[in-house]
């Protein structure tokens, strides 16, 4: 049954190879959708076997049941991607003069980027999974610079060359890690993640606060904590909103991951309060920094991409309060938060096309154009900003309980506060967008319908997750949470 | 037939009624009757709900299990269970209005509304039942939410949008200090559930920061002073059925959540509490009521006299903690008891004057006073109901809103007893002097209110075609008249509930409070002696009025002859009139240095010299906090964040000088 | 063994100081070649196979197909070179010196008495100036031999503290330095042709 | 309640002779003859058999504004009772606020009609009234806590047996200035002046003639009777234990009422009307006295 797991990878990169063969843009859009709805079967199915039988194993390959949260972020996303795109791109292709052979490289591009992130989950070794980071940099450096204008390129340049150094700052990281294990007397299995994992507690204490402040530093780059978050934005804004979704929901999850692996090897050690308190601190810095950005912006999509700064920064605070429960909250915020991001970024698709500007101050009296596409605006915004009833608000409030009972009054309060002020500045966008006389050329905004059924789904999904966390779903978290933090 | 049934009942009918209204958003005139007929019998339900549990005593039912956070249960206490008729009765009143007014509606996204109308009333009734953090949270947001929805629903105006984006913005940085709360608290109790909340046993100055966070976000909620600015802008712009719930029940919610965390979680704490709360809500009367007076707008002037009401609520909330601090049940559940009675009667006067507010306004197309006026001949039903809710309000007997003021006044004069030496006794004097000049504040206000409005000459075409509302409009208006009428005459009614509600609390002891005698009510606190013998004094009024009338009739009969207004010999027109501006003009004067009159005159020549001059008069008060506060920090804020955006300068060198800078401070703090 | 550090020290300080692009590049060959060689170098002392194949690795991939992609590049940036850099050569020459004594400051204080100190602290110090290259330098080429030069210190670490990492990983890291380079090389280019220069000080859109 | 009745309608009865006393003390002190002393009761009788003369403008509030107005004075004058507050039917509170419900009315009835004059006239009521309120409260509210009671009977036996001191006479200044304004005397307001723009109460009842108009001038004369009263059974508490003794304290009590009545007249002679808005700082000083006789005592 392990051997699924090839097949996980072998799905999308056939799918690669596939696009590249129709002759029609038609052609590529069916064997786009179909791939991407057999690989997010295929992880469905690998979701299952988790769940059933704990974890699957196979070689350099391994999935617990934390990655099967991931992949469960990965199997929607790509798949409301693959749907949203479907109609997107092509209208895209047109106002921005592109022919069949780009919309080709587009779902190449496309497919080979999910490919990397499926294996960043499911690599065994720290070091692959280093491998694999940086490979999900490069694919997805080529779809942000997709359109080759001068902005899209100046955004892949800075994404590629930030997260670059990151990156090479968290193999810095790893190589002491490595190190750490060596002096551990485990040498064998290098890097192995269950190896760490088992013996964590015998790392050297000063060794793992070194090589953390580079691996928490590194990967947080690419998850996008603040200072390091200046390659995000940019990278956002220019990527195709399909794209944007992907980066911004799953991307970042997968960066989160990256470190969650690393965080459940020390758990247990003695330098785990340093890796906590720094935790802690990028992670409130980083909601602090997102606010200005959030409360004075005139492009839609860089609202949303420090939207994301500001999320990252919650999961990564709930990961530095490090108990159970803040860790279970930090699974489901980034579940949420990946699901509800990645619809507004295709809505902000849609409104940037059909506006035919990201400026927000010119996008307006969406109600008005079309309602129900405001609605959903609407709600979105709601969602990402932690209103109840939906999921966010639920991830947030068992976040911000944690922190509480953990005794983090002071950071408990000031991330509340944090959050409140985030919020004044998403709704006061949102309004702006939403109400006022639309502009004399666009009366009626158009959507495709696979477009829409993207975004219905994902309202859907958040909105269930709200009111009701199923059983299964809920035991599935704490299981993860426990693979994290123990408990 | 029981508690239980009512009340999902009441949540049932109201969400089918909500589903309903969006399934059939095509028929205007069927999403009218069949989701306000729902939130109608909802709120019916919820009124039954709430007298079972006073009859039958209090339930707790289990709602469902919520994942990490446990079972989530509707506790139906006494204290529930009053907010629940306060909600049930106003809502269902404002039901059958709704019918009535929405008619306006049609064509103009009525089932949006409706939705919003049962989703609000459904959230209200959660948030004063369920007994659990996080759904008591998800209620409370979810009841800002559609109120946003309802104040937001003429959006083309954009003083609406900014009306309700502050709204919003204010009510969630509210519910922050609320979340803050509830988490210290459920945090030392280990259980998010209410009933275990009251275990938390904090330390002095814990108990005291949690204090101030529940103060800060259920007074922002309230619209207390300093943090009332979202009040004036959001009722006015609200429809007017709506504005009549908001300003009536849901910012009682705050009322209900400090309640619960003073008398429940917190337990007694130092008397300070209390001093907090009286000074801010004494500040909260007269502000309120000053600004409410200079107000031409009349929601925006019924508006701020909810702030005022608020105040005189809040002022017995705070003297209930001073006596509680100092041990005196008994003065303390009379501080309680006037704050209740006092949310009761504002619950029901304050919705009457919005409903004739929205009545006004829907004929008359103008929430402006200065072109309004003659109303009364025109519709002489609303302004019967409109001068009992002014009668009310201004707290002049036998109306309702006297019983709960002299209440007030009576908890207010226990002080002397509450805090010893002096002190008691001037603090208790200057609040009684305070409350006083409210109240005559507050006349003044609804003198302005209700004479420039319906009597004299009509100021404008508007004014002069109006005519009367509908009958669904009436009744409800009327009936609201009755009870307060029936409140202010037999308020035995309400203080039975009020000491059940206050046994749950003290037991036995508060058990004697209240006693009826043959002359009225006797309050019986063991310091001072107080009797209101309302009845007699209605009887006083009665033979008054009878021997006028003797009296009238005991000349001869004259004639009466009709002839003009004497205007000095000018025929009189609507614009020499006294105007709502000029009725204000001595207390904006001898107020001046709070309220900071600004005047400009602008005066146009016009091309031709000969035609004279246009001259226009602008006059505006300057509200204090806003310059002192909010404008100061709003734009600190704005600045700060334009300047902190230069971090994202574009420089690529400098964005990794950014990643190698944060490495090396992670380098130094991690070998310390 | 030593020689072989000080040569990589001596590349590094050179690329501080090139203006000419091809140069950097040529300096980067070198300097790759040493990197290989120590591999070289180490797998004799320990005679473990693996290490020749990461040396050959590296030969093929570093100095052959990296420096060939960034040599077809610079044909193309005819004209293209560094100037007015934040810091001047100098300047920068002695920064990379104040690296380099940070560098063993900084393995003197985290791995006291660890065997191969010199080698380490090149390593670290190769970061250092990487990352130094890539803050000073403006022209888009340079900042790729930068990351590159990062890159190679990163693997004289993990020669010098752990006798490098396992193959697999190892093959991992240097077919990401490749497409790495591949697709920078493709940005450069592009860069080169919207902006008709690859300053990419000019990359300054994007704001706020 | 019957008794209540009979008091109320005593003092209605003595009403307009304490008007007339007051009148004919001032038509003395300025060297005038000065009408009867009976003159209130003429042009009361003569009012309520005039003919009306009613603006088409008005409302059924402009009728029945009288009326009310009349009957809260009565009620008023049913709680405190000639003789000396001495019912325990109700506290100072509802007397205060039956007072404010009639001027509310009143107020009202003034902006019917539509003329600038009565609007002024209602709009400086209710001002005088929002600085006479806190006054009038804090100078009733010193003399409570002494009883600790605030009803009315409490209070009034607990005056009559305090030492005549400091703080009483400070309450008893800080009363008689909220007096001077509640009844619209000088230097709050004139009650004979007929220039409009200098009027508050005359101007505010413009436009009422015939009975509507006998009916608040009867009322104003008993609102001022009984703030009399309320002060004399406050501040001049004193019996005289022989008249006690064969049941004719009333006349007693009539005899107090009448010098308080003169002083007032002496007061209103020796003095000159106020600017409308110095009379914030006018009261201030009321307020400023009660909080000092609370302090002292």
């Amino acid at each position: 049954m392990s051997s699924v797991l090839y097949g996980v990878l072998l799905v999308p990169l056939i799918t690669a190879g596939a696009v590249l063969m129709p002759a029609s843009s038609r052609g590529v859009k069916v064997v786009n959708i179909i791939g991407s709805a057999v690989s997010s079967l295929l992880l469905g199915f690998i979701i299952y076997l988790i769940n059933t039988s704990g974890y699957l194993r196979l070689g350099a390959l391994y999935a617990d049941h934390l990655s099967s949260l991931f992949l469960t972020v990965i199997a929607v996303l790509s798949f409301t991607a693959s749907l949203f795109s479907a109609s997107y791109m092509e209208k895209e292709l047109i106002t921005e003069k592109q022919d069949l052979k780009a919309l080709k490289r587009y779902y190449f591009l496309f497919n080979i980027f999910c490919l990397t992130m499926i294996s960043v989950l499911i690599v065994e070794n720290l070091g692959l999974m280093w491998v694999a980071v940086e490979a999900t940099t490069l694919a997805s450096a080529l779809l942000v610079a997709f359109y080759f204008n001068r902005a899209a390129i100046e955004a892949a340049w800075k994404y590629v060359m930030v997260c670059t150094v990151g990156i090479c700052l968290a193999l810095l990281g790893t190589i002491l890690l490595y190190y750490a294990q060596l002096s551990a007397g485990l040498g064998g299995d290098a890097l192995s993640w269950l190896v760490l994992k088992e013996n964590g507690a015998l790392l050297d204490e000063r060794m793992i606060k070194l090589a953390f402040v580079f691996i928490i530093i590194g990967y947080g780059t690419k998850v996008g904590l603040a200072p390091m978050h200046t390659w995000l934005p940019d990278a956002h804004s220019q990527a195709p909103s399909p794209v944007s979704g992907l980066l911004s929901g799953a991307l970042l999850s997968c960066a989160i991951y990256v470190i969650m692996r690393n965080i459940a090897i020390v758990k247990a050690s003695a330098g785990f309060e340093f890796v906590q308190q720094l935790l802690m601190a990028l992670g409130l810095f980083s909601i602090l920094i997102a606010i200005p950005f959030l409360l004075v912006q005139h492009d839609v999509k860089r609202l949303l991409a420090y939207s994301s700064v500001e999320h990252m920064g919650i999961i990564t605070f709930a990961l530095g309060i490090g108990t159970p429960l803040s860790v279970y909250g930090a699974l489901l915020h980034i579940f949420n938060h990946a699901i509800a991001k990645s619809a507004l970024f295709y809505m902000a698709g849609v409104l940037t096309r059909e506006y035919r500007t990201k400026q927000i101050l010119r996008i307006k009296g969406l109600v008005k154009a079309k309602p129900a596409l405001g609605a959903i605006l609407l709600v979105l915004v709601l969602i990402i900003t932690g209103s109840p009833p939906f999921g966010v608000f639920f991830s947030k409030f068992i976040i911000t309980w944690a922190a509480f009972a953990a005794g983090f009054k002071l950071a408990g309060g000031v991330f509340l506060i944090l959050v409140a002020a985030v919020f004044a500045g998403m709704l006061y966008y949102c309004c702006q967008m939403l109400f006022g006389q639309p502009a004399g050329s666009v009366q009626q905004v158009s959507i495709g319908k696979p477009a829409m059924a993207a975004m219905v789904l994902s309202v859907a999904i958040v909105a269930v997750t709200g009111l009701y966390v199923p059983d299964f779903f809920n035991n599935a978290l704490r299981l993860a949470a426990a693979i994290v933090i123990g408990g | 037939m029981n508690a239980a049934n009512m009340y999902l009942g009441a949540l049932v009918a109201m969400c089918v009624g909500a589903v309903l209204a969006v399934i059939l958003r095509k028929n205007d005139s069927l999403v009218n009757y069949v989701a306000h007929g729902m939130a109608l019998g909802g709120s019916i339900m919820a009124v039954l709900c709430a007298i079972f549990v006073f009859t039958q005593g209090g339930i707790s039912l289990p709602l469902f299990e919520w994942g990490q956070v446990g079972v989530v249960t509707a506790r139906l206490d006494f204290l529930a269970a009053f907010f629940l008729l306060i909600v049930g009765v106003i809502g269902s009143l404002a039901s059958v209005y709704a019918i009535g007014y929405c008619r306006e509606f049609y064509r103009h996204r009525l089932w949006l509304m409706a939705t919003c109308f049962n989703g609000f009333l459904l959230a209200m009734i959660l948030v004063f039942t369920v007994s659990h953090v996080a759904a008591f949270l998800v209620a409370w947001e979810v009841m800002t939410i559609f109120s946003f929805g309802l104040v937001i629903h003429k959006w083309e105006k954009v003083a609406v949008r900014r009306a309700a984006y502050i709204y919003m913005v204010m009510t969630h940085v509210g519910t922050a200090f609320i979340v803050a709360a509830f988490l210290i608290l459920a945090t030392s109790a280990g259980s998010l559930a209410f009933e275990d909340l009251r275990h938390a046993n904090l330390a002095g100055p814990t108990a005291s920061i949690v204090f101030l966070l529940a103060l800060i976000g259920f007074g922002t909620k309230a619209g207390m002073i300093p943090v009332h600015v979202w009040l004036p802008l959001a009722h006015p712009a609200a429809p007017s059925h709506v504005s009549a719930l908001m300003s009536g029940v849901m910012i009682k919610s705050a009322v209900y959540g400090l309640s619960r965390f003073l008398l429940e979680f917190l337990g007694t704490g130092p008397a300070w509490w209390g001093g907090l709360i009286m000074v801010l809500a004494i500040i909260s009367c007269v502000l309120g009521v000053l600004y409410a007076l200079m107000e031409n707008d009349i929601k925006k002037l019924l508006a701020y006299s909810s702030v005022e009401n608020v105040g005189i609520i809040f002022l017995g909330i705070g003297a209930g903690l001073v006596f509680m601090a100092k041990g005196m049940p008994l003065p303390a559940g009379l501080a309680w008891a006037a704050a209740w009675f006092h949310t009761l009667n504002h619950a029901v006067f304050k919705s009457l004057l919005f409903l004739g507010a929205g009545a006004i306004v829907q004929k008359n197309h103008t929430n402006d006073m200065e072109k309004l006026g003659g109303l009364i001949k025109k519709m002489p039903r609303t302004a019967l109901a409109f001068i009992i809710g002014s009668l009310a309000i201004s707290a002049f007997p036998p109306i309702n809103g006297f019983v709960s003021e002299w209440l007030t006044f009576q908890t207010l004069f226990q002080l002397s007893h509450g805090i010893a030496g002096i002190g008691g006794k001037v603090t208790g004097a200057v609040f009684i002097a305070l409350l006083g000049l409210t109240g005559a504040l507050a006349a003044a206000c609804f003198v302005k209110a209700f004479g420039i409005t319906f009597l004299a000459k009509p100021r404008s075409e508007q004014a002069e075609n109006a005519g009367e509302v509908s009958p669904l409009m009436i009744v409800p208006m009327l009936m609201l008249s009755a009870l307060c009428v029936a409140i202010g005459l037999w308020p035995q009614v309400v203080l039975n509930m009020l000491n059940a509600t206050l046994s749950q609390y003290w037991g036995t002891a508060t058990a004697v409070i209240f006693d009826y005698q043959q002359l009225g009510l006797v309050l019986n606190t063991g310091m001072t002696d107080s009797v209101m013998g309302i009845s007699t004094v209605t009887g006083m009024v009665l033979a008054g009025l009878i021997a006028a009338v003797l009296l009238a009739k005991l000349g001869a009969k004259p004639r009466e002859q009709v002839v003009e207004t004497w205007t000095c010999g000018i025929t009189p027109t609507a614009r020499m009139e006294y105007t709502a501006t000029g009725f204000s003009k001595p207390v904006r004067t001898a107020f001046s240095a709070i309220l900071r009159p600004q005047r400009h005159k602008v005066i146009s020549t016009n091309a031709n010299s000969y035609y004279g001059r246009s001259l226009e008069y602008r006059l505006n008060i300057n509200y204090v906090l806003h310059d002192k506060l909010y404008y100061p920090v709003n734009n600190g804020i704005l600045r700060a964040a334009k300047f902190l955006r230069r971090l994202q300068s574009g420089h690529l060198q400098l964005y990794i000088g950014y990643v190698l800078a944060v490495t090396v401070v992670a380098l130094i703090w991690s070998s310390r | 063994m030593n020689l072989l550090i000080i040569l990589l020290m001596l590349t590094a300080f050179f690329l501080t100081r090139v203006t000419n692009l091809r140069t950097a590049v040529g300096i980067f060959l070198v300097q790759s070649a040493m990197i290989a060689l120590a591999s070289i170098v180490i797998g004799i002392e320990t005679g473990e196979i693996h290490y020749y194949i990461a040396g050959l690795l590296t030969v093929v991939i570093k100095t052959a197909i990296i420096p060939y992609m960034l040599f077809a590049i610079v044909k193309r940036l005819s004209k293209e070179r560094e100037t007015n850099s934040v810091l001047s050569p100098n300047v920068s020459s002695l920064a990379a010196a104040g690296a380099t004594v940070l560098a063993y400051g900084f393995i003197d204080q985290a791995l006291p008495g660890v065997i191969s100190r010199d080698a380490l602290a090149a390593a670290v110090s190769l970061v250092l100036i990487g990352l130094q290259i890539i803050i000073i330098r403006r022209q888009a080429v340079l900042q790729i031999v930068g990351l590159n030069t990062m890159e190679n210190g990163l693997y004289l670490l993990s020669l010098s503290v752990t006798n490098g990492l396992p193959l697999i990983i190892e093959l991992g890291i240097v077919f990401d330095m490749l497409v790495a380079v591949a697709v920078l090389g493709i940005l450069t280019y592009r860069i080169k042709i919207s902006y008709s220069s690859t300053d990419t000080t000019l990359l300054r859109k994007l704001k706020g | 309640m019957i008794n209540t009745l009979i008091s109320a309608f005593i003092l209605l009865a003595i009403a307009p002779l304490i008007e007339g006393i007051i009148k004919t003390a001032k038509a003395r002190l300025q060297n005038r003859r000065g009408p009867s002393i009976l003159q209130p009761y003429y042009d009361l009788a003569k009012f309520f058999s005039k003919d009306s003369v009613v603006s088409p403008t008005v409302s059924v509030m402009f009728r029945l504004a009288p009326y009310i107005y009349f009957a809260t004075a009565f009620a008023a004058a049913g709680v405190v009772t000639f003789g000396g507050p001495v019912s325990r039917l109700a506290d100072m509170l509802i007397l205060v606020y039956l007072l404010g419900l009639g001027r509310f009315f009143l107020a009202l009835a003034s902006l019917d009609a539509g003329s600038a004059f009565g609007g002024m006239g209602g709009s400086r009521e209710m001002f005088v009234a929002i600085l006479v309120e806190p006054a009038l409260l804090l100078a009733l509210v010193s003399v409570a806590f002494k009883a600790d009671s605030m009803v009315l009977s409490g209070m009034a036996a607990t005056a009559s047996t305090l030492p005549f001191s400091m703080p009483y006479i400070l309450s008893a200044i800080a009363f008689f200035i909220v007096l001077v304004a509640e009844t619209g005397r000088i230097p709050v307001d004139n009650p004979d002046t007929h220039l409009e723009l200098t009027m508050i109460h005359e101007g505010m009842i413009l436009e009422y003639s015939g009975r509507s108009l006998g009916l608040i001038h009867l009322a104003s004369m008993v609102k001022q009777t009984l703030t009399l009263m309320l002060f004399v059974a406050f501040f001049v508490p004193w019996q005289l234990p022989g008249l006690t003794a064969i049941g004719l304290d009333w006349v007693w009590v009539l005899v107090k009422l009448v010098l308080a009545a003169v002083l007032l007249a002496i007061i209103e002679t020796s003095t000159n009307k106020m600017r409308l808005f110095k009379l914030p700082g006018f009261l201030a000083v009321s307020c400023l006295l009660s909080l000092l006789a609370l302090v002292a005592q």
